[in-house]
């Protein structure tokens, strides 16, 4: 047996600070990603529901292909062959920048769901109620729409932080890359992996109450 | 330029891993979607607790955790995989534990009154499930199906970790001989894009061919 | 009596790791694997009635578990010799020595001539593959862990000098050196060899426990070393042979 | 006097906070036909969910044809009963829906010859067979091959007739199966069941809105209200000559609403 | 004679291939009651939809109140109407929907108020006072407080009466707005309406099949079939001597399902 199967908790002491140092960028990194993703998502939401067919068009060949594309190929896209057309990301930008625009492509799909799921009953009702445009989003459709989302929201965040990892190969400093880093120095893989597994799975059990909670909150709305 | 035409056929080589391991990755997924997904609304607790336990933790940790898991420690255990089966198995069980949320979500999304009819039959348990829900559910399954297709197509870009040569790691592995970073980054993108759109037109056409006669108004 | 070695000529190949990271390995485009570390291995099997080998490319971080894991038999991957993986692994006598080198814009802007250079200049960031020599190296000088950037790949340090990214990216001479000629960047330089770092050495690395193929592959190693084979193999892609054949396993686990 | 086939004795039933049902009995005859009437939430649906058993009750003990319902005899004791004993106990009995629940991706006939090809061994041959004879009944042989979503409410509505007839039961409850029709299709409904009554020697509970045809269709009238039976009769009673005050109040306003009683 | 509030002109409208109206044209005068009465499937709704702008029309002309509903004029020339005179024409227009659709994320006074205030830019406190006045006619002002979910069916219905009424349009159109009750919440919808009637001046039309309240409520009554106006008179004249064939076997049918006419 090699010592990759002996674990050692001086050494789980000894990694600990340093791996902390990741999940502070990692938790970062998504919560600027989430934010960046639910805008871009509404957006391009919004986009798609466009009168203007080339706009909505566009858009939605757009969404598709980022949709279609792995994350990592994007991320290495944006950082390595943007600066040849003169644009220049800092790791964590480029990487918040590539999470955003990809689970937007995500949300938005939520967004389109939440939107359509509001009863055709009640755009019927706005008008016949004389209710303009902006009235109808603002004060029909979508304090309707928006409730029953927030867990679908929360479950592609949770996905995203997850994905994480992802940003190493840009070089930010985040858990993964942080663990590689720890294991390559001491050649020792079990223990900072098993902890970053560890890390992930809390967090994320964690976080399956919090959306058990949401959707009991803002599941459904009573009609 | 004949040296391109060596290097596309060395990306073409890895877009081939990527469709075995997306194909083979699906079949997995599927089979454990139904089981895990079924077991969730089962009514014995062990089976519900074992189909809870197996999608959270799948879910729960990352891809790349479990990708490691596979090849690198389940040797130790006395099981060692190849690359592919090593990637086959993380990917599949990964994407299966998401997919048979899907699959829950589908049987309970079937009215309460589907159920009520097949009582008022007299129909069991399970031939109730096997002739009137899940023939119904499936309907309501297979676009999400569709995504989680690509989800997975996506996600064999991580296998590299276990030294596996997929379309991203030829795509590095071209960047390195060639020095330029644009074209291979260029063909690759263009190469999953192609793959994503066959999956949703083959999930979308096999929608179209399940929902005759179902759709339209209902009562 | 080897067994392993009798497992590997009935098989008729040896699995080995690589790193895609020329001269040291290299993935030809018709998908071919060169470069100075596989080609000795592949001569010194065949002398050892073992066919052929087959590559897989891998991250250096995954080697080591690899090979414990008995993914791969070997790894010849430019992986030089230190204390701490002496310990881990069963190395062979040493094969391909590099000094390290830096590679840097035209001019070297900021003067460096060794890593003490970098951690001195407060605003410097250097590159190096992570869990690298290099990295251990700038960490040791004195630099500190968050101007110290963790690189994936060759081509993409080159690119973060081009772009400014980083200050310098640290890797072996010869490495740096075909980094820059496939680039052809009249923009960039190469400082070589860094000021008080010190000459690593390589050799094929066996899990431990089959120290007995090892034993078998040194003197195979040996052979070709004082026949001039070895030479005529590694001399091509720039390595020295004299360099390797001065110094020991031995020293080279001891030292520091 | 034979016994009766459904004995209600005492049973309660609650949402929640919420009893729908408190300490209700009454009795049906074989071959009797029974209208339930009374104001919206009185409880008419649940008492035939529970002859169903899609409610479990709280309470008390229902025989069907002489059997518990709800509890089984095992060693001279009253247990509650089991799975098993409820498909046993369900053979005997049938439900057609208000709003039919038809499977949306079967064809007519399938949906009729689902349940007897399935729970009771019939050949694919007699299935059809019998399901044939039915929807001629019901007058739906023509659409035999068409999908539900092809139908128009009234058409569906039969099909969930011969649907339940398939299976045989002694027992029928039909749920306001003419609510959602228009008068039209309400007139075409209302012919199945009374040819049904005149052909068959079924046990009927309908649950109706439609006071002319309870006047009509039913042996005995039983007037519910927040879960208790007002007032019970037979239909000239009832309609012509409530007793309750309650009673009264109700046909009155139906009878002000424009409804013949 | 005064001029028509309601002229519609050959309209047509088709979903897909299927032709709904074909060439209808009817006048409705101001203060006038209209009861349009059919078969299900006949184009009651659709045309209540097309007056109300829900849908659009692929031929013909509507005018209300003198104007262009679909059309506006522009240097002599008719140009299909572009969104803002569809809002100005809805002004005059109130719609109750079968399904009442109110909007379940505010209360009913909330329900009542919101477009009032959106739309005319009436203050809370003025919009509040008109609504508990409204409210109150329909009964419901003790439920003013109250969510959507938290209210019977016909409640809602009154609630979605009170909330087309207080944007006080000419003309008020009802869906069958109580073929999704009971026969004592359809009494209690009913009387509201015929309050409504000898309050106000309003134009209203109702879709219903309650003939027996159309009967009493209209001052007119059109019967449709197939998207045509087949019969069209008094109430007495329709109910009670039906010229057209159709008329009379609709009729028939109903009054044999037990219903008064
Ligand atoms: N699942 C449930 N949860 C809570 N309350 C319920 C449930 N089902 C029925 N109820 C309540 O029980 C009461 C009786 O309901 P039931 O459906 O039996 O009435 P009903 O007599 O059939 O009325 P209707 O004529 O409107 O169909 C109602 O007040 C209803 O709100
Ligand atoms: N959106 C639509 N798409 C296709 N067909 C439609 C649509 N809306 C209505 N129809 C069809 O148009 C015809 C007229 O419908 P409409 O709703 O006006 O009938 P109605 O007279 O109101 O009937 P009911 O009494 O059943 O409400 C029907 O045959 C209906 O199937
Ligand atoms: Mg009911
Ligand atoms: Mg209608």
């Amino acid at each position: 047996m090699g010592p990759l199967m002996e674990w050692d908790w001086n050494f789980v002491r000894e990694i600990m600070p340093t791996l902390i140092q990741g999940v502070k960028i990692t938790i970062l990194a998504t919560v600027l990603g989430s934010v960046l993703a639910a805008i871009v998502g509404l957006a391009i939401a919004l986009a798609r529901r466009s009168p203007n067919r080339a706009v909505a068009r566009s858009v939605g060949w757009f969404a598709e292909f980022i949709r279609g594309t792995p994350l990592l190929v994007q991320l290495y896209f944006i950082f390595y062959v943007l600066p040849d057309i003169g644009i220049l990301l800092p790791p964590l930008v480029a990487g918040v920048i590539g999470l955003g625009l990809h689970y937007g492509t995500y949300t938005a799909e939520v967004y389109r769901a939440g939107i359509d799921n509001v009863p055709r009953g009640q755009w019927e009702a706005a008008k016949a109620c004389n209710l303009g445009g902006r009235h109808t989003w603002t004060h029909v459709i979508l304090p309707q729409a928006i409730p029953p989302m927030i867990p679908a929201l929360a479950n592609y965040f949770i996905a995203m932080f997850k994905e994480t990892p992802l940003l190493s190969a840009i070089t930010v400093l985040e858990l993964m890359n942080q663990a590689k880093s720890v294991a390559n120095t001491y050649y020792r893989y079990i223990e900072p992996m098993t902890l970053v597994g560890a890390f992930f799975l809390v967090i994320s059990l964690c976080s399956v109450v919090l959306l058990r909670w949401l959707e009991h909150r803002y599941g459904r709305i009573e009609r | 330029m004949t040296q391109w035409s060596g290097y596309l056929d060395l990306i073409l080589q890895g877009a081939l891993v990527t469709i075995e391991l997306t194909l083979m990755g699906s079949v997995l997924a599927l089979v454990m979607a139904f089981l895990a997904g079924m077991g969730r609304v089962s009514r014995f607790f062990v089976v519900r607790a074992l189909a809870t336990a197996y999608i959270e933790f799948f879910r729960g940790t990352s891809i790349f955790v479990q990708l490691f898991w596979a090849y690198f420690v389940l040797p130790f255990a006395g099981l060692s995989l190849t690359p592919l089966q090593a990637g086959v198995l993380a990917l599949g069980l990964n994407v299966g534990a998401y997919a048979a949320e899907v699959v829950r979500g589908a049987i309970l999304s079937i009215g309460r009154e589907q159920y009520e009819a097949c009582t008022a039959l007299n129909l069991g348990r399970w031939q109730g499930m096997r002739h009137v829900i899940l023939p119904q559910a499936l309907l309501v399954m297979l676009p999400t199906f569709g995504n989680n297709a690509i989800e997975l197509l996506k996600a064999t870009s991580v296998v590299s970790l276990i030294s596996l040569a997929d379309l991203t790691f030829q795509a590095q592995v071209v960047r390195s001989q060639t020095g330029s970073t644009l074209m291979p980054f260029v063909s690759v993108l263009v190469i999953y894009f192609a793959l994503a759109l066959i999956l949703s037109w083959g999930v979308r056409s096999l929608e179209r061919r399940m929902a005759q006669g179902v759709d339209g108004v209902r009562i | 009596d080897d067994a392993k070695l009798e497992q590997l000529k009935q098989q008729g190949f040896a699995r080995v790791a690589i790193a895609n990271e020329p001269p040291y390995t290299a993935v030809a485009a018709d998908g071919k694997v060169s470069g100075a570390a596989p080609d000795v291995a592949r001569e010194i099997f065949k002398r050892l009635g073992v066919n052929d080998i087959v590559a897989s490319i891998s991250e250096y971080g995954a080697m080591i578990p690899g090979l414990q894991a008995g993914r791969f038999d070997v790894v010849t991957a430019g992986l030089f010799m230190k204390p701490e993986r002496c310990a881990a692994v069963a190395y062979s006598e040493p094969v391909l020595c590099d000094a390290e080198a830096m590679l840097v814009k035209k001019g070297n802007p900021k003067g460096f001539k060794s890593y003490e250079d970098i951690a001195k200049d407060t605003s410097a960031t250097v590159g190096a593959p992570g869990g690298g020599t290099e990295e251990k190296l700038a960490l040791n000088a004195g630099v500190p862990r968050d101007r110290v950037i963790v690189v994936p790949d060759g081509q993409s340090g080159l690119k973060m000098v081009q772009d400014g990214r980083i200050d310098a990216y640290s890797l072996p001479v010869l490495s740096i050196n075909d980094l820059i000629k496939k680039a052809n960047d009249p923009n960039l330089e190469v400082i070589a060899p860094v000021q008080g770092a010190p000459v690593y050495c390589d050799g094929a690395a066996f899990k431990k426990g089959d120290e007995a193929l090892r034993d078998a592959y040194d003197v195979e190693l040996a052979k070709m070393k004082k026949s001039g084979e070895f030479a005529k193999i590694i001399e091509p892609y720039g390595f020295s042979a004299k360099a390797a054949m001065s110094t020991t396993r031995e020293k080279l686990c001891a030292a520091k | 006097m034979p016994a009766p086939i459904i004995k209600v004795d005492a049973i309660t039933k609650s949402f929640g906070t919420f009893k729908v049902l408190d300490g209700l009995s009454m009795q049906v005859m074989p071959r009797e036909k029974l209208a339930l009437i009374g104001p919206s939430g009185s409880g008419k649906t649940t008492i035939l969910r529970i002859l169903m058993t899609l409610e479990r009750i709280d309470g008390g003990h229902i025989q069907i044809d002489g059997e518990q319902l709800y509890h089984m005899e095992r060693n001279g004791q009253l247990l509650p009963a089991d799975e098993r004993h409820l498909a046993k106990m369900r053979q005997k009995i049938g439900m057609v829906f208000q709003l039919f629940n038809l499977f949306p991706h079967k064809s007519v006939i399938d949906n009729v010859t689902l349940a007897p090809m399935l729970t009771k061994g019939v050949s694919r041959t007699a299935a059809e067979k019998r399901a044939m004879e039915l929807l001629d009944m019901v007058g739906m042989a023509d659409k035999a091959r068409s999908m539900p979503a092809q139908l128009s409410g009234g058409q569906k509505q039969r099909v969930a007739i011969a649907r339940a007839l398939a299976l045989q039961p002694r027992i029928m409850l039909f749920d306001e199966v003419t609510s959602a029709l228009d008068p039209e299709l309400v007139e075409e409904v209302l012919n199945v069941l009374w040819r049904l009554c005149s052909e068959t020697d079924m046990t009927m509970l309908l649950v109706t809105h439609e006071m002319g045809f309870a006047h009509d269709f039913a042996d005995r009238v039983l007037f519910f209200d927040r879960g208790k039976i007002v007032e019970e009769g037979k239909p000239d009673e009832i309609f012509r000559h409530p007793k309750q005050e309650r009673t009264q109040s109700f046909l009155k306003k139906i009878i002000a609403a424009g409804h013949r009683v």
